[in-house]
């Protein structure tokens, strides 16, 4: 085993795409040296470099290749072509099994050739998300200008050719601390030589020093950072040798709403922002310069805070211009704005949208101010889209709007504009309150309403106007806040957008790794678009399956189901009805009892959703069941005896059918 | 000549500009005029967008008036103007060392690489208007984009033969950063009184009034309409420079339309699309004719 | 910045630039850029049409594209251009050592007076369509006019409370003395192998076409009453520059119109009468608001 | 007596202004030191520098300022207000006459004085035809910016102050070859010192350089200059130290027309044409430098012939362009020229011109071959305005259609377009031979009788289409050509114009200092519009008027026409009839005899136009005239023989009328 160390060396790499390309050339070396027991792989990445060490063989054993020719009859000139092909002599070739075979002994390849063929073939390909070309337009492209490679087997150069480049064993260091270039020898002389070159090669100990970097400076300051993990790696992806500065912030921008401060700080320049002991926002920034700089970082500080102060005059300048217009003012504006083509304007839209929401107001049961809030929340939700605020930082929609209108409106209609587009995605939180709800639930249904109106659906991977978003958005609104809504009539009665927000749901419980054959199987037993009832009994019946009782039940139900589809196709069907009267059997009689007790013992709690009540009913016919299934001959020569034990069997899937369709669940 | 002294302290904006034509010039750059005819962006001069095609060599650098209508502030915003100035060089193809020739750069108009953080940091370029892209940075002076730095990779719909390096130095932000000024009207012009505002801010005033609320819109609609259809007759005659001067000023009549508020979102694909058309078909009358 | 050494032998045409714009710097001018908008001369410039007016001390310098549409002859002359580039100094007031500064500037950029002839040769100006006048001379060397200098007297309409000295140097000719060719498209541009002719030889044969044989005349003549009326509504607006830009852009539309040759003898005075009111209503409305 | 020097010194003078500027001067120091008895007044101008001396006393003797005051019995407000504006007080008045006088004695004047106030007030006001401000705007103005004076009186400064500038003895030479300031203390001072510093101040003297330059540099050449005393004056203004040079022609230009050639030269570079000794183009230039250039002028020369190469380049190539496109080929593009906007366009000029051309032929006689040579001529007179050369040399409209004519339709027609602007002014030939003649003449008639047609005739000195000019070229033209026209038809009978015409004949007359009262007194003898037979009458008149007889004759005239006049207001007019039969005195049947005599000999003559015949027959008047005056008494008692004498008397102005109205005729 020999060491494989492997630098790419380049102008500067996003940030975003390093951690990916560091997993695609641990990908492309585990493959391309899958013969040679490729092992200890590590990989490095950072702003100017990608790379990897490995233990691999030095060769790759030898073996026998073997091609078919054609058939021992076939005429010459067939033959002739199979020569040819492999550039063989006739003397090479065997006969075997009506075949003509070449078999030719492979020697042992040297990793040495796999790594100027393979691995260069490879890599000449590599995943990059975007890539290009430079220089004298050689048809070679990377992620940006490769400019030197480092190549090593066993400590001895193996000159790779990627384009332009050949591989040596020279890299460079720190641009302005080390500036030339050095030797290196391995991997660790290499990260060795690095960290005197300031250069931290490792991507996690670059992390550690932005994101702790000891805490002595955090402690002195008294200040916590807040933690944002993406800010940290894609800071870490932007310098080789991380230096933790802190700047002030003006006062002058500390009554700004901290969500405009510090999108300004992370989205534009990178910054991190700092909490107090109290948990209030710190009048202070970090950042990470590249450069230890003589002077401590005074002049970088001195820009940083510059910089920042620009930037947040200009979040100032536009904050103070918009609150001199209330937001009913901006209304005139969004006629002028359409959302899209064939639904019309945004000023339409906030009127349907209020429309809705204080309609949903009132099915939530709430009257008065509520339903007045929801509707002048719903009007106003986009009339940030006109402010300069949002005009300048997009990502603010909503909040500014919630801030904007707070001050006019009152709290709750701010707060029902700040969370309306909530969530945004799987991970963010979704609205609370009944007005912010009745908001937020206005605007998807209105969105997906008027999309499938004109028929602008998402298909396959395409959805344009993130349909698929709000859907899912709709359903955790209801289920997070146990809304008691009739969906249906609040989709105008799309069934085809009612299939999809279904579907959707089926997406989010497998994503969940919840059983969604569980949510088909109560889908089935009777239409509900009641989705916190739907998923309050999908819930019922999962955790019932999970008990003995339950899993006994359910092969209950399909040993019942497999019998009565035999028997129903000869000549059935059998009607579930109530066999009356005595029977041979006790085992039947005792089923069909029980299953009359259950029945009148559920219906109530099944109107009443006490689900686990009915599930606790129905465990009660396990030792029924069982006794039923072992004693009873159900297919008995008898006819009208196998028409009552068959219509038994099929009250028993009836019973159950109430509560979910079994037959659609897995076991 | 009268030997240049450069005064002490740090460089005027003039002066800046200055250096930098030295340091490009000795680069074998040919240092040309801006273009006379309005545009949003250095890139448009045809210095650039025409000559970055085909396999020619070519190493130019120039100043360009950017105009940027949507951009006024009416003179009050310390750090935004409609009309500014870019720097660009351009490199074809694009050297081994043309990062390095950037720092040498700041290195020459005084910003010490030793006290200042300077980065690249990722920054894709795309010009709908122009049929172009290309992948880059944004280049920050601690924590201020200075420069934006681009590898070409297409314009006007040709794939970049002979890829060029595209340098841009904001002049403004880079002047403020040397003179560690906060307010660009303060910036020191000519190193003998003269400021950054006393020449402009009247002008941007001004400018910010037509831009939001004096232009002729409807004169503008049809002026757009206009370049259109006559760059499209003169691509035909086969003149791709006079063509594509009325590709630019599509693109700046767009620009003032759009400021002025009276593009809809969904007009607004439109208009780009139109302007691309046109920056398309120049390319291809440039490429086609014999230089 | 990386010194800067000047070539041996004669400057190139950039060089010659550089070295006017040190030359001029160390008199107190503000170096400017050309202005963004086509026109005929260095003269339509603001910093010189509009900053001429009024009290205040002013200078600036600078280079400005010229387009002159009917000078085209499709790159086949070695002397006439329809493009070409002036190179203009404005001192106001003028200082009492002008004719001895443009001497040193000559000087400067490799013009030794001990075996050249230089000469004022009289040169009244008057722009009729600028409202303005001056006298001066043609600056001659070896009997070749290689410069304009003139006193303003008048501009926009309005006497010049403080007279400027404009000197306008015509760069290609200039060149032209220094290297000592003959033909202006054998220049040496940039003193690395690129030539004044590679860059420009191609847009003086399109341009040649587009202004003599292609431009829509129709078209110009509709945005010639566009630019009147939109400049008339800016002065009223109180915006002078912008409404100063639709000025020029009358001026060259007239001048694109004349080589197109659909203007007759007798409408010509009417046009030119016509820019003449503009820039007279631009410089009332520039000395009239507060700067 | 003192000498007086005064050197105005400024940036550089137009050529043109300097010697009327050196008349200006002389004028200003003859006016303002007139009563400092000014003599040898001697003057310099050049192109920086107008200088003047002249010997001056040094003080204005002292007398008395006498002012009239009011009648003595004025009122006392009358007397107060003289007071009031002489700052006089009472008791300086004195009566007289019955007047109020005011004296007071005038102290003498130093010149010092008057050089400070009166010169320096006119010098302030000097007439330059266009002059500046600079500078601080001060409101002083001068032709370009003044920046110093010398003025000196006797030796010493008298610091006049003009403008910005207060004199001093300071001034300057040549800018490059005497950079730097001296001092002068004299005329002769200054005239020496600046010679020294490379500069003639005398035009005389450089204009002598420039013209002659001791011949030997031409002889060695064996060339000869064209002269031209424009130019020589012109030249001698843009230098301060002439230096001759001599550039080479290239051969390839030497093929131009001549004028393309000298013209170029000329208007644009201010070169010297030259000739061989065979009086032919030389292909060699002079100029002149303002430069002794110590390689002896070989960069200057290059230079220079380098700009006439360019200049000759273009030039050329204007000429191989326009001989590709016959003249016919564009008349088209005249009809987009207008000529003017109430006659129409210049296509519309030319086909009038033509046939005006073809008709002036035949009424000249000439038939067939000459009136088409006139129609083409015509047609295509101004086609030349659209060739390329012309377009670039305005100047050589006309020669250069003669050029292009005369290569497809002929000498003839050539020489009558390249002729037809001519006379181009008081000193500029007339075409000669008959084709040229009639387009030349229809060119300026058709201009006449189209602008007096829309009423656009001259007013006053407003003349912007330049009808004098033509007027008189018509009148040269015929006269010097002898071309017997009836001018009025040519006129369509315009009696205006025909007025204007004979107006501008006077003009023409008076300007050569010929009688034009003779003109009157011929065409008021009889309307006639051959201009060839009123010149003729004219001429004889004048010219019999010269002799005794003349002398006599006139005297004679007058003395009968007093006479008639007295005696018709009384019972007049008596007719000039022959009274028939014996007369009571013999002188008066001598005089009637005579008169018959005369009229019977001269009536053939006067038809046959022997002009020189008819006035020596009325010179055989004299004697008997002489006698009648003499003896007989017109006015005597008896009624019928005064009315014979009276229209004997009345017969001899009848009979002179024939060939003059001698009333009109000063004597």
């Amino acid at each position: 085993m020999a060491e494989f160390f492997l630098e790419l060396f380049s102008e500067e790499i996003p940030a975003r795409m390093q951690r990916d390309a560091a997993d695609a050339l641990r990908d492309i070396c585990s493959w391309v040296f899958r013969n040679l027991s490729p092992q200890d792989v590590k990989t490095f990445y950072g702003p100017r470099r990608l790379a990897i060490s490995l233990e691999i063989a030095m060769t790759k054993p030898g073996g026998v290749a073997e091609s078919r020719g054609p058939r021992d009859s076939a005429p010459e000139a067939a033959l002739a072509g199979f020569l040819g092909k492999h550039a063989a002599s006739r003397h090479e070739l065997i006969t075997e099994g009506g075949y003509f075979w070449l078999r030719r002994d492979l020697s042992p390849t040297r990793a040495a050739d796999i790594i100027m063929g393979s691995l260069a073939d490879a890599l000449a390909k590599f995943p990059w998300p975007k890539s290009m070309r430079w220089g004298q337009g050689e048809n070679f492209t990377w992620v940006r200008p490769l400019r030197r490679i480092v190549c090593l087997l066993d400590g001895q150069v193996v000159p790779l050719k990627l384009g332009p480049i050949t591989a040596s064993d020279i890299t460079e260091g720190h641009r302005v601390h080390a500036p030339g270039t050095f030797k290196v020898s391995s991997a660790s002389d290499w990260e060795k030589k690095l960290l005197a070159h300031y250069v931290i090669a490792d991507v996690a100990r670059r992390v550690g020093k932005i994101g702790d970097g000891g805490r002595t400076d955090l402690d002195e300051l008294g200040l916590e950072l807040v933690q944002d993990a993406n800010l940290l790696y894609e800071v870490a992806g932007l310098v080789e040798w991380p230096v933790r500065l802190f700047g002030k912030i003006d006062p002058e921008f500390m009554d700004l709403p901290p969500e405009v401060r510090e999108l300004s700080m992370k989205i534009n320049q990178k910054y991190f922002a700092l909490r107090d002991a109290s948990g209030n926002p710190a009048p202070t920034f970090m950042f990470v310069a590249n450069l230890q700089a003589p002077d401590a970082g005074a002049a970088i500080i001195t820009g940083n805070e510059r910089v920042l102060r620009a930037r947040l005059s200009d979040a100032r300048h536009f904050w103070d211009q918009d609150r001199k217009t209330p937001l009913e003012k901006l209304l005139p504006k969004l006629e002028k704005i359409t959302f899209h083509g064939k639904i019309g304007t945004q000023r339409e839209r906030v009127e349907r949208i209020a429309n809705k929401a204080e309609n949903i107001t009132s099915l939530l049961g709430l009257m008065g101010e509520a339903g007045r809030d929801a509707r002048t929340a719903g009007l106003l939700c986009k009339a940030d889209l006109v402010t300069h605020m949002v005009g300048e930082f997009p990502e603010l929609q909503g909040v500014m709007g919630g801030y904007y209108a707070s001050m006019t409106h009152g709290k709750l209609v701010g707060d029902a504009i700040k969370t309306h587009y909530q969530p945004k995605g799987p991970s963010d939180s979704v609205p609370k309150g009944n007005v912010a709800v009745s908001v937020a639930l206005a605007d998807k249904l209105d969105t997906l309403i008027e999309f499938f109106k004109i028929g602008e659906t998402p298909t396959g991977s395409g959805d344009p106007f993130a349909l698929r978003r709000a859907a899912l958005g709709v359903i955790r609104i209801i289920l997070e806040n146990d809304l008691r809504l009739a969906l249906k009539p609040l989709l105008d009665h799309d069934e085809k957008l009612f299939a999809f927000i279904m579907d959707r749901l089926r997406v989010k419980l497998r994503a969940e790794g919840r059983r969604f054959d569980v949510l088909d199987a109560v889908l089935s037993a009777g239409a509900d678009d009641d989705l916190v009832r739907v998923m309050k009994r999908v819930d019922a019946v999962t955790e019932f399956l999970q008990t003995e009782d339950g899993a006994n039940l359910l092969a209950a139900y399909k040993r019942a189901a497999n019998i009565l589809r035999i028997e129903d196709a000869k000549d059935g069907p059998h009607k579930p009805e109530f066999v009356l009267g005595p029977l041979p059997m006790k085992e039947a009689e005792e089923l069909r009892d029980m299953l009359v007790f259950i029945e009148r013992e559920t219906y109530d709690n099944f109107t009443e959703e006490k689900y686990a009540l009915v599930m606790a009913a129905f465990a009660k016919l396990r030792t029924v069941l069982d006794a039923f299934f072992e004693r009873v001959t159900v297919n008995t020569p008898e006819p009208d005896l196998r028409r009552k034990n068959l219509q038994l069997l099929a009250r028993f899937q009836y019973s159950l059918s109430r509560i979910a369709d079994f037959s659609k669940i897995e076991g | 000549m009268s030997p240049h002294t450069s005064p002490p302290g740090p460089k005027s904006f003039q002066d800046i500009i200055l250096t930098l034509h030295h340091f490009w010039a000795a680069q074998g750059c040919v240092i040309l005029q801006p273009y006379d005819v309005e545009m949003g962006a250095g890139t448009f001069h045809p210095a650039t967008t025409l000559r970055a095609l085909g396999p020619e060599p070519w190493r130019a650098a120039y100043v360009q008036p950017s105009r940027r209508p949507s951009d006024g502030r009416y003179g009050e915003n310390p750090n935004r103007l409609q009309h500014y100035y870019q720097y660009q060089a351009l490199l074809k193809p694009s050297p081994a060392d043309i990062q390095a020739l950037l720092l040498e750069s700041y290195d020459a108009i005084g910003i010490d690489r030793t006290l200042h953080d300077i980065r690249f940091v990722e920054d894709d370029w795309e010009s709908p208007t122009l049929g172009a892209w290309g992948l880059g940075w944004e280049v920050w002076c601690d924590g201020m984009e200075v420069s934006q730095f681009t590898y070409f990779q297409q314009v006007g719909g040709i794939a970049c033969m002979s890829p060029s390096a595209e340098i841009t130095y904001g002049l403004e932000r880079l002047a403020m950063v040397v003179q560690g000024v906060e307010n660009v009207y303060a910036l020191d012009f000519n190193g003998a009184g003269v400021t950054y505002g006393d020449i402009f801010r009247r002008a941007e005033r001004d400018y910010s009034r037509h831009n939001f609320e004096l232009a002729n819109t409807d004169m503008l609609i049809r002026h757009f309409a206009d370049a259109e259809a006559e760059c499209a007759a003169l691509v035909v005659a086969g003149v791709a420079q006079p063509a594509y001067d009325q590709c630019i000023k599509a693109s700046h009549l767009f620009n003032l339309l759009d400021a002025r508020g009276v593009i809809s979102v969904a007009e607004r694909a439109g208009y780009i699309a139109r302007v691309r058309d046109l920056a398309k078909a120049c390319a291809q009358a440039w490429i086609g004719a014999d230089g």
